[in-house]
């Protein structure tokens, strides 16, 4: 019953922030939103008994990557979104394909038999051992194979946001 | 005691607003966030089923998951910052010099 | 069957003469053309004669297979060549008369540029024309048959800067064709049901087969499309057209081709096929019907044509006509008779029309003339003798075989004789007012003329603007005076039934035929009687003439006034070219641009085509615009995308 | 399977860390082609700062070539060692060893026709061979994991170094713009995809394709396994441009680089196909006909009509490669082992037809990528008859001209259409053909029957770019005339896979469920 | 050449044949570019080929098998194809004209060509090795491929040496081509699929015994996807528009490949593959398709009679001529089939000449505009006695080679069905009026246009190049056995399986 309470206090407040989210028209406010909506989740993890996990939402998610957002935002100096009327597309075809395919998945995960048996709170099956075994053996490549991808990451990151100073380098050599 | 199905209608709601947030935010870096949101369901139902299945290898995924989400953090918000610096803006019904 | 090895050589003398001609003739001298064109010529004659002289009943026919020509499965045709009593008539009439129009144009075409070509398609002429005669079998005489075709499209488009001439030759082959058109059907429901083309097995299969007297059949079809190709060739209605057109290739080319051989060449074929013709009573009966219709329809044109050539072209017709109805009631030898004093007096009529041409400095129109006889005697005197003849004045040429003809139409049916006397009464008339407008009174021409100031007839007389008319140089004479003894004395051949003998095994069973209808008609006393009455028709038309073109000059004019719409129905032959112009050509051409070009073509088939292609280009424009270049938009493509995507599967897992 | 390792005692888990908590060397020796081109990609980023940024094009283009060759060559070696490393996470095997081929060659490619690029564009070359040689090493591994999240994370890789490469020509509001949409549409069909594999792992428990197929030819297939087969083909489907997820693919080629879009026409799309083959046929996704055939169809025809009026060389490209996305998924709609070998086949000679296009178009485009349009192509035929007869070849190709690869890669996928009784579709596929070759014609007509337009000048072809053109053009030429040999490995590497589907391999531990 | 000689060129003449051309053609991209020397180059190699073609016909009769020179290799193992080449009767004769034209093509390009020689010649090279490659092979897919192969060289020399609306001509020929050739390879390979073969005869043995599961069901499909494809080269009406298009704007050489050859590969595809595979739909479907043979006939040459334009009106003579090959192909006779045959050679020649004697006057004139001449007779008349001849041929007088294949045809077609041959027939006439008016249109009456005066008549290139033409038109209208003993025994086996099924509808 605590359970329950609990996963509808957290769930009410996530659901609340991602409304938030679309709601707000200024992005620090979605921004915002967001973070509560990660912490809630946290909190759903740890009623699922992932602390591990819920520790690295916190940490990563909501610190670290949040902040890449909102430190985006203020450099842009980004300003109250403009409702510009720019696709018919997404509203008269998107959005019905989403509601559509939103009441079917939610149908399919509800109606089956297989998803209907209970989870107990908090079972904290999964000690910190065990995720290192999975981390660093069975799943060692992905672990590996991710610094690539922050490799990559860094380096879009530097090219991109870098500022292009060819501009001032005098003429091309077609030119 | 909670049915999974709560969990993953949860996770399912988030995953919805994330995509509804695609599709009707202008705001550049708020449809980013929309789909951080869309990765955030998901990364409930992971955890759910792995609940479920009592594998912890689903808590493993999501770790992979939040790494993916800040690389592709880290390379999309420079890309907006890209993309703001050529054109000054960041309504992306703005953002539409390619088309048909 | 005597197999001769020489036969093949009949054809090939002239072509060979046409080949050195038309290869080498542009630089060669003029007597050299001349010599090879008549050495060619006359050996051809020659060889005729020798066949001829070497020529026996008994042991014709005579045969001579040269080579396979081709073969497609069992059917098989060789270049084989026939020798009968039959062809060897047509060959020395083709070989002689057209040795001598050969002489004649020597003289009549000498300062013609284009001397080497005349001579050169003269002699391809003789080639495709003696093809045609020995064939023995049809496909080799339809080379010969398409050939004269060609010859005569081109020796009447030979003066080509003229529009009339290309026009009137153009008209030659495309009617000729649509001829050939029923002769091919012909051939191949011959090769459908008797698997060959070759007389000998043809005639054999066909005389297996019943008479049709009950109905069309077979037979009767062969033999109405076979009469299709002789009328093309032949000129007879409906196809006749094209020949008074001809008259616009120079003279030695009318007598030779539109009057002595070529269109006769349909009388031929026909007597030729006298063996299906047999059987098909009412094949016949067609042939005799348009045969007698023609008769007596162009010699009614011929009254009011004031065109010399064109009087003797309508004449033609009106003879061959005459010579369809013979073969029509069965009296095939009485057709070959009379094609082959026809040759000889129309082709010496034409010859001698060519010799007053020549004589005016190319005028053709006869009211301009007159009075010639004293300019050029021996033309008048040769073409008096031809106009005598071809009236059926005893006891000319003309007289024994027409004669012959009207009596065995008259043993057929009295109205085919009645025709035929109103036809030759009428032929008598326009014979004779040819003969007084030309030769009669004062002479009407311009007597001064400037050299080369008719244009019309430009080449005619290239190089001969004389002040007055003129008698020809002997190498055009000679020919003439040859011609005329020809239509004299050509006649008593056929005296007493020789010449019927003569060719009675090729007709073995249509002499049976025509002989029974003589007994039936009766005794000798109504020969006689009829002989009269022929004879007294063409004096009336004789006197007739001389009554209103010598006595009485001006009144034909008046009578021609009175008339009025009739007689310029008939001056302009009917309005028979327009009418076809207006039924045929102009549809054809108009309703082909219009229709089929412009309509079907373009309007419907590339019109389809190109607006499915427009129309793809279109959907192409709206596929397009899935790519607004609004990124939300696509996000909401992807997401109805995902929507049907995720709504079939579960679909499918429901399932 | 592995995931039940977990329900076992301590002691016999400690015993199995004893012996196997460290990969083997024949692990790595499996993964060799990608820890070689990461070393190299890091060997890049090295040099690169030591370099002055004026010389740095060739000699950092030069190691880049030089990584990619190796690979190469290293590729071979890890054929011979097939197997399953690092605990069930890559699997080599003839598959896999064909598109790590496959990818590593058109990155080889690529930068050949990149030197002549950067230097006109300048572009920092550092970064960029960097990412091609990371984006490589994703490609890589997208092939020859088995295990979903790895797929995921490969995918990752190769998608992530594609955005930024989009972007690379950052003067220009095009480039960024493409980057941008690459990116955002990208990562949300990503999370479609994640979210597949979460409601995959919960449908059948595992994330591993051979665990995965197991339980899905056990029978009785949960719904939950349907749809989540339903979101990866979105999230794939986005990645290989097949319609209705084709939507952004026009935008992003004609902003991108032009090398780069020689590259991710090919390379990751090659890569995506790679993975739908697995996740279709080795996993054995259920319901997937229909929905292949569909989108195929769509594809083929909703791209040759996009093309019909394009006059952007580049646009009309992306159209056309939605065309051909569409011909290849004609393939995974036909029988498993024809259609895996069919796909496998056509995947090749599309690389070598449109990379070779590309490289034409790219030296064409010139500084700024000012002659792209097909006005431009005007009188090529006359001013440079050289580089318009390689390009008419491949776009002979890309019609499906005979003697050259395209033509097999079509043919191939007909038979195996008709094979499987797929008639209606091959006479899709027969329809649309026709019609997309209108528009390759119309740039040969450009190229052949227009007068030169002269303020368009043809620049003469570097030695690296003819290089590529001349390796492109070889090798189409080789697939069109002697395609048996890559097809006979093609078609055994498919029997493989498939046969593998069939009856799930004893590694697994789990006895067969197939009679 | 001496029988051992000949022994060793058996196996591997027919690929000289084929590949002769192309070789050249590869080789002139060596050559620098001097034109002379390109010409030249060109010139020798498609004799050199055409010599070595005679070799074909001459030592024909020696090899027993249907198939003579028969040439069979693996190529690809899988799919299985093989390089199998072979000719009979039929295709020896389309293979020695293919030859024969085109360096007759080399002559008449020799002058009018002046901009991007090399390219021009490399085209018109690959081009005959392409044709060849369609008449030579027997395996389905590389008779495909061969087929694939004449498009571009074919749409390229349209394209960039035509004139005017070149390019539209150009697309529109590709186009219709490629849709229909499509349809023939999803057909090829169903074939392919069910019996694991691309082998003709493979094949064509598998279908006779059966032993193709579902070939009764899709036997209709796969006559008329390989139909399609064929019926838009031959050209059959209505997807002939593109003919006169792609005529009128081609080059010269282009023109004569295109109708002395390009349109043969329709019918000979027809004869060979479409009633060699499937004789009881084309014995079912023959009468529509003779329907479509007639119209074509008749349509053709009416459309023809009004065009204001020599090439188009060629052009629509081609489709009027092409009409009696089908017709000769659907009647099943074997006077028919001969002839239909014969009229592919006979028209190769004709009209190959047709539109060289257009293009040697549109390079004095530029214009193919009949109205544009008038009286050419006078200043050129060499050349208004070689179109004289050719247009005869081509109307098909007695003795020239029009005659007997229309001859042959026209009588196959009425033994089959009498009234198809009646309306055919009428054909002798129509085209006797669109030539002979055209002819007198453009060579009698007086000069009219001042410049027409002057032109040259034919020189030494010329004549040398029209001279087979009239004595090739001339033999085969004489000595037509020299070819149809070859043809027709290729022609009966090719109608054996008729006779059966005659026989089958007679015991029914």
């Amino acid at each position: 019953m605590l359970h329950l309470i609990l996963f509808l206090f957290f769930g009410a407040i996530c659901v609340a922030g991602a409304i938030n989210l679309l709601v707000q028209s200024h992005p620090i406010n979605s921004a915002l939103s967001l973070i509560v909506v990660m912490a809630s989740l946290a909190a759903e993890y740890l009623l699922l008994g992932a602390e591990f996990v819920a520790a690295v939402q916190v940490i990563v998610y909501a610190g670290a990557i949040m902040v890449l957002f909102v430190i985006t935002i203020m450099l842009l100096n980004a300003g109250a979104e403009e409702r510009t009327k720019g696709s018919r597309v997404a509203i008269l075809i998107g959005i019905p394909g989403v509601v559509i395919g939103a009441v079917l998945v939610a149908w399919t995960l509800i109606g089956r038999s297989s998803t209907t048996q209970s989870v107990s709170i908090g079972a904290l099956w999964g000690d910190p051992k065990s995720i290192a075994r999975l981390l660093f053996r069975d799943f060692l490549l992905p672990f590996e194979v991710t610094s690539v991808l922050i490799l990559i990451a860094i380096m879009g990151a530097v090219v991109l946001a870098s500022r292009p100073k060819a501009v001032a380098r005098g003429a091309r050599k077609d030119a | 005691m909670v049915p999974l199905a709560y969990y993953l209608l949860l996770s399912g709601i988030l995953f919805v607003c994330g995509v509804l947030g695609f599709l009707i935010k202008r705001n550049i870096i708020t449809i980013f966030m929309s789909i951080e949101l869309m990765l955030n369901g998901v990364n409930l139902s992971f955890v759910a089923f792995a609940a479920h299945w009592h594998a912890l290898s689903g808590q493993v995924f999501v770790f992979f998951v939040m790494v993916v989400a800040a690389a592709e953090a880290a390379v999309g918000l420079a890309i907006i910052i890209a993309v703001y610096r050529t054109r000054e803006t960041l309504n992306v019904d703005q953002v539409n010099l390619l088309k048909l | 069957m005597t197999p001769n090895p020489y036969l093949w050589l009949v054809p090939l003398l002239p072509l060979a003469g046409a080949a050195i001609n038309g290869f080498f003739g542009r630089r060669s001298s003029k007597k050299a053309i001349t010599t090879v064109a008549l050495v060619f010529c006359g050996a051809a004659f020659a060889m005729a004669l020798f066949l001829a002289a070497g020529f026996s009943s008994a042991s014709a026919p005579y045969y001579c297979d040269v080579a396979h020509w081709l073969r497609s499965g069992s059917f098989q045709v060789d270049f084989s060549f026939y020798l009968d009593q039959l062809s060897l008539v047509m060959l020395l009439v083709v070989t002689g008369v057209g040795f001598l129009i050969h002489i004649y144009s020597v003289g009549y075409m000498w300062d013609d540029d284009g001397y080497y070509r005349f001579m050169s398609y003269m002699n391809l002429f003789m080639f495709f024309m003696l093809t045609l005669v020995l064939a023995k079998n049809y496909l080799v005489m339809f080379i010969g048959w398409e050939g004269v075709g060609l010859s005569s499209y081109l020796l009447i488009g030979y003066w080509f800067t003229k529009d009339s001439a290309a026009a009137a030759g153009k008209k030659a082959f495309i009617v000729n064709r649509i001829g050939d058109f029923g002769f091919l059907i012909a051939l191949f429901l011959m090769i459908k049901h008797f698997g060959s083309l070759d007389f000998t097995r043809v005639f054999a299969a066909v005389q297996q087969q019943p008479t049709e007297t009950a109905g069309a059949g077979l037979l009767t079809a062969i033999g109405l499309l076979l009469m299709v190709g002789a009328a093309g060739k032949s000129a007879q209605i409906p196809l006749y057209v094209w020949l008074p057109d001809a008259m616009e290739g120079p003279t030695p080319v009318s007598a030779l081709i539109h009057a002595a051989t070529m269109v006769t060449a349909g009388v031929y074929m026909v007597a030729r096929s006298s063996v299906i013709f047999d059987r098909a009573p009412m094949a016949l009966m067609v042939v005799a019907i348009i045969g007698t219709l023609t008769a007596l329809f162009a010699a009614t044109i011929g009254i009011a044509q004031t065109d010399i050539k064109k009087v003797l072209a309508y004449s033609t017709i009106s003879q061959l006509g005459y010579m369809f109805m013979a073969c029509g009631v069965g009296a095939f030898s009485a057709g070959i008779f009379h094609l082959m004093t026809h040759a000889f007096f129309k082709g010496l009529l034409f010859l001698a029309a060519g010799s007053v041409i020549h004589g005016v400095g190319g005028e053709q129109d006869m009211r301009k003339m007159g009075g010639l006889r004293l300019y050029m005697p021996w033309t008048f005197l040769t073409m008096g003798i031809a106009t005598l003849a071809i009236a059926g004045i005893p006891p000319f040429a003309g007289f024994w075989s027409k004669d012959e003809i009207l009596w065995k139409a008259f043993g057929a049916s009295w109205v085919y004789w009645l025709i035929g006397v109103v036809t030759a009464f009428i032929t008598s008339f326009y014979m004779f007012r040819l003969m007084y407008m030309t030769f009669g009174g004062d002479y009407r021409g311009a007597v001064v003329q400037e050299a080369h100031g008719h244009d019309a007839h430009g080449h005619d007389d290239h190089g001969h603007g004389h002040g007055e008319p003129h008698e020809s140089p002997w190498v055009m004479l000679g020919p003439l005076v040859i011609l005329a003894v020809l239509s004299v004395v050509g006649g008593f051949v056929g005296y007493g039934n020789r010449f019927e003998h003569f060719l009675a095994p090729v007709f073995q069973g249509a002499t049976e035929v025509a002989q029974e209808t003589s007994r039936e008609a009766g005794d000798s006393t109504l020969e006689h009687l009829l002989m009269g009455v022929s004879i007294s028709v063409a004096g009336l038309g004789w006197l007739l003439a001389y009554l209103l073109y010598s006595r009485r000059p001006q009144l034909p004019a008046r009578i021609a006034a009175s008339l009025g719409g009739l007689y310029r129905a008939v001056a302009n032959k009917y309005y028979i070219d327009e009418l076809y112009a207006v039924l045929f050509v102009k549809p054809l051409v108009d309703g082909s641009t219009t229709i089929l070009w412009h309509g079907v073509d373009q309007e419907v088939i590339d019109a389809t085509v190109n607006n499915s292609a427009d129309a793809a280009r279109h959907v192409s424009d709206t596929v397009r615009h899935m790519q607004s270049g609004n990124l939300r938009s696509y996000a909401g493509w992807v997401a109805a995308g995902g929507a049907v995507v995720i709504a079939y599967m579960v679909w499918m897992g429901v399932r | 399977m592995m995931m039940t390792a977990f329900s076992h005692s301590l002691p016999v888990l400690l015993a199995q860390v004893q012996t196997s908590m460290l990969p083997q060397g024949a692990d790595y020796m499996r993964i060799l082609p990608e820890l070689v081109l990461s070393l190299f990609g890091m060997l890049v980023m090295v040099v690169d700062p030591l370099l002055d940024e004026e010389s740095s094009h060739q000699s950092l283009g030069t190691i880049a070539l030089i990584g990619t060759l190796v690979a190469l060559a290293s590729t071979f070696w890890m054929a011979q060692y097939p197997g399953t490393a690092f605990w069930n996470m890559v699997r080599v095997e003839g598959f896999s060893v064909f598109f790590h081929f496959l990818v590593i060659a058109i990155a080889a490619v690529v930068i050949l026709t990149s030197y002549e690029y950067l230097a006109v564009q300048r572009i920092r070359a550092g970064e960029y061979y960097g990412l091609i040689l990371f984006c490589t090493v994703g490609m890589c591994l997208m092939s020859s994991a088995i295990e979903l999240v790895l797929i995921f994370i490969a995918l990752e890789i190769s998608s992530i170094s594609t955005y930024v490469l989009a972007g690379f020509r950052r003067r220009d509001a095009s480039s960024s713009e493409s980057s941008l949409k690459y990116f955002l549409l990208g990562s949300f069909a990503t999370a479609f995809f994640l979210y597949g594999v979460a409601l995959m792992f919960g449908a059948t428990g595992s994330t591993n394709i051979d665990a995965i197929s197991h339980v899905l030819h056990s029978g009785n297939v949960p719904v939950l396994a349907y749809v989540a087969t339903a979101l990866m083909f979105v999230g794939l489907g986005f990645k290989v441009a097949s319609a209705p997820f084709h939507v952004w693919t026009p935008d992003v080629y004609e902003g991108a680089p032009a090398p780069v879009v020689g590259l991710m026409s090919t390379g990751p799309k090659a890569a995506a196909f790679a993975v739908l083959l697995r996740v279709m046929f080795e996993a054995n996704a259920p319901g997937r006909f229909w929905l292949i055939w569909v989108s195929a169809a769509l594809s083929m025809t909703l791209g040759n009509l996009g093309a019909l009026v394009q006059n952007n060389v580049k646009r009309l490209l992306a159209y056309s490669s939605i065309a051909h996305a569409g011909y290849l998924l004609a393939a995974f709609a036909a029988q498993p082992a024809l259609g895996t070998s069919a796909a496998m086949f056509y995947t090749a000679a599309y690389a070598a037809m449109n990379v070779g296009a590309f490289a034409v178009v790219s030296h064409f485009a010139n500084a700024g990528e000012k002659y792209v349009t097909l006005e431009d192509y005007a009188g090529l035929g006359r001013k440079s008859p050289v580089l318009a007869a390689t390009f008419t070849f491949f776009l002979m190709s890309l019609i499906g001209i005979p003697i050259t690869g395209g033509f097999f890669a079509k043919f191939y996928v007909l038979t195996a259409a008709l094979h499987s009784n797929l008639v209606g579709l091959a006479i899709i596929l027969v329809l649309n053909s026709a019609v997309g070759a209108y528009y390759y014609l119309r740039i040969i007509v450009m190229m052949y029957m227009r007068e030169p337009r002269g303020e368009v000048p043809v620049t003469p072809v570097p030695t690296a770019a003819a290089l590529a053109i001349a390796v492109c053009v070889l090798l189409t030429l080789y697939l069109g005339v002697l395609p048996g040999r890559v097809l006979d490995y093609a078609s055994q590497s498919a029997r493989q896979l498939v046969s593998d589907t069939a009856a799930p391999r004893a590694s697994s531990g789990t006895p067969t469920t197939e009679p | 050449m001496g029988s051992v000689n000949m022994e060793s060129l058996g196996p591997i003449i027919l690929s000289l044949v084929t590949f002769i051309p192309a070789a050249g053609g590869l080789l002139i991209l060596l050559i620098p570019r001097r034109d002379r020397d390109i010409k030249v180059f060109a010139l020798v190699i498609s004799v050199l080929a055409f010599v070595a073609s005679l070799h074909l016909p001459v030592h024909l009769h020696r090899d027993p098998n249907p198939f003579k020179f028969e040439i069979d290799k693996i190529w690809i193992t899988t799919p299985n194809i093989h390089y199998h080449m072979g000719i009979d009767g039929i295709s020896v004769w389309l293979v020695v004209l293919t030859t024969f034209l085109t360096p007759l093509c080399v002559l008449i390009s020799w002058t009018s060509i002046h901009e991007r020689v090399k390219e021009f010649f490399i085209l018109l090279l690959i081009l005959e090795t392409a044709l060849i490659g369609v008449f030579t092979s027997l395996d389905l897919f590389l008779f495909y491929f061969f087929w694939e192969a004449t498009l571009i060289p074919m749409a390229l020399l349209i394209g960039m040496y035509g004139h005017g609306r070149r390019v539209y001509a150009a697309v529109k020929y590709f186009l219709f081509t490629i849709i229909g050739s499509m349809f023939m390879l999803a057909a090829i390979l169903w074939l392919y699929a069910k019996t694991g073969s691309f082998d003709f005869v493979v094949i064509q043995n598998a279908i006779r015994s059966g032993s193709v599961p579902g070939f009764e069901t899709a036997s209709l499909w796969l006559f008329l996807g390989f139909f399609i494809a064929f019926a838009v080269k031959v050209p059959l009406f209505p997807l002939h528009t593109w003919l006169p298009d792609a005529h009128v704007e081609a080059p010269t050489a282009g023109s004569v490949l295109l109708a002395g050859v390009l349109l043969k590969m329709g019918t000979y595809g027809l004869l060979r593959f479409d009633v060699g595979l499937f004789p009881e739909q084309a014995h079912r479907n023959a009468p529509w398709i003779m329907v479509l043979a007639l119209i074509g006939i008749i349509y053709g040459a009416l459309v023809s009679l009004v065009q204001p334009n020599m090439k188009k009106l060629i052009a629509y003579s081609s489709v009027s001529h092409l009409g009696f090959v089908v017709l000769g192909i659907f009647s099943f006779t074997t006077a028919g089939l001969n002839g239909a045959v014969f009229v592919m050679l006979a028209h190769g020649v004709a009209t190959g000449g047709l539109f060289m004697l257009a293009g040697i006057l549109y390079e004095r004139r530029h214009t193919y505009e009949i109205a544009d001449f008038g009286g050419l007779a006078t200043p050129m008349p060499k050349y208004a006695t070689f179109f004289l001849v050719t247009v005869l041929a081509s109307i098909g007088l007695p003795l020239l080679n029009g005659f007997i294949g229309e001859f042959l045809v026209l009588s196959g077609a009425f033994q089959a069905r009498p009234i198809y041959g009646i309306l055919a027939a009428t054909g002798v006439i129509w085209s006797a009026c669109y030539l002979l008016w055209m002819y007198q249109r453009i060579f009698f009456g007086k000069v009219t246009h001042e410049v027409n005066k002057a032109l040259p008549d034919l020189n030494l290139r010329e004549k040398a190049a029209l001279w087979p033409i009239a004595v090739a038109a001339l033999v085969m209208g004489v000595a037509p056995l020299v070819w149809l003993s070859a043809i027709d025994p290729a022609v009966q086996a090719a109608l054996a399986p008729f006779t059966q099924l005659a026989s089958k509808v007679v015991g029914q």
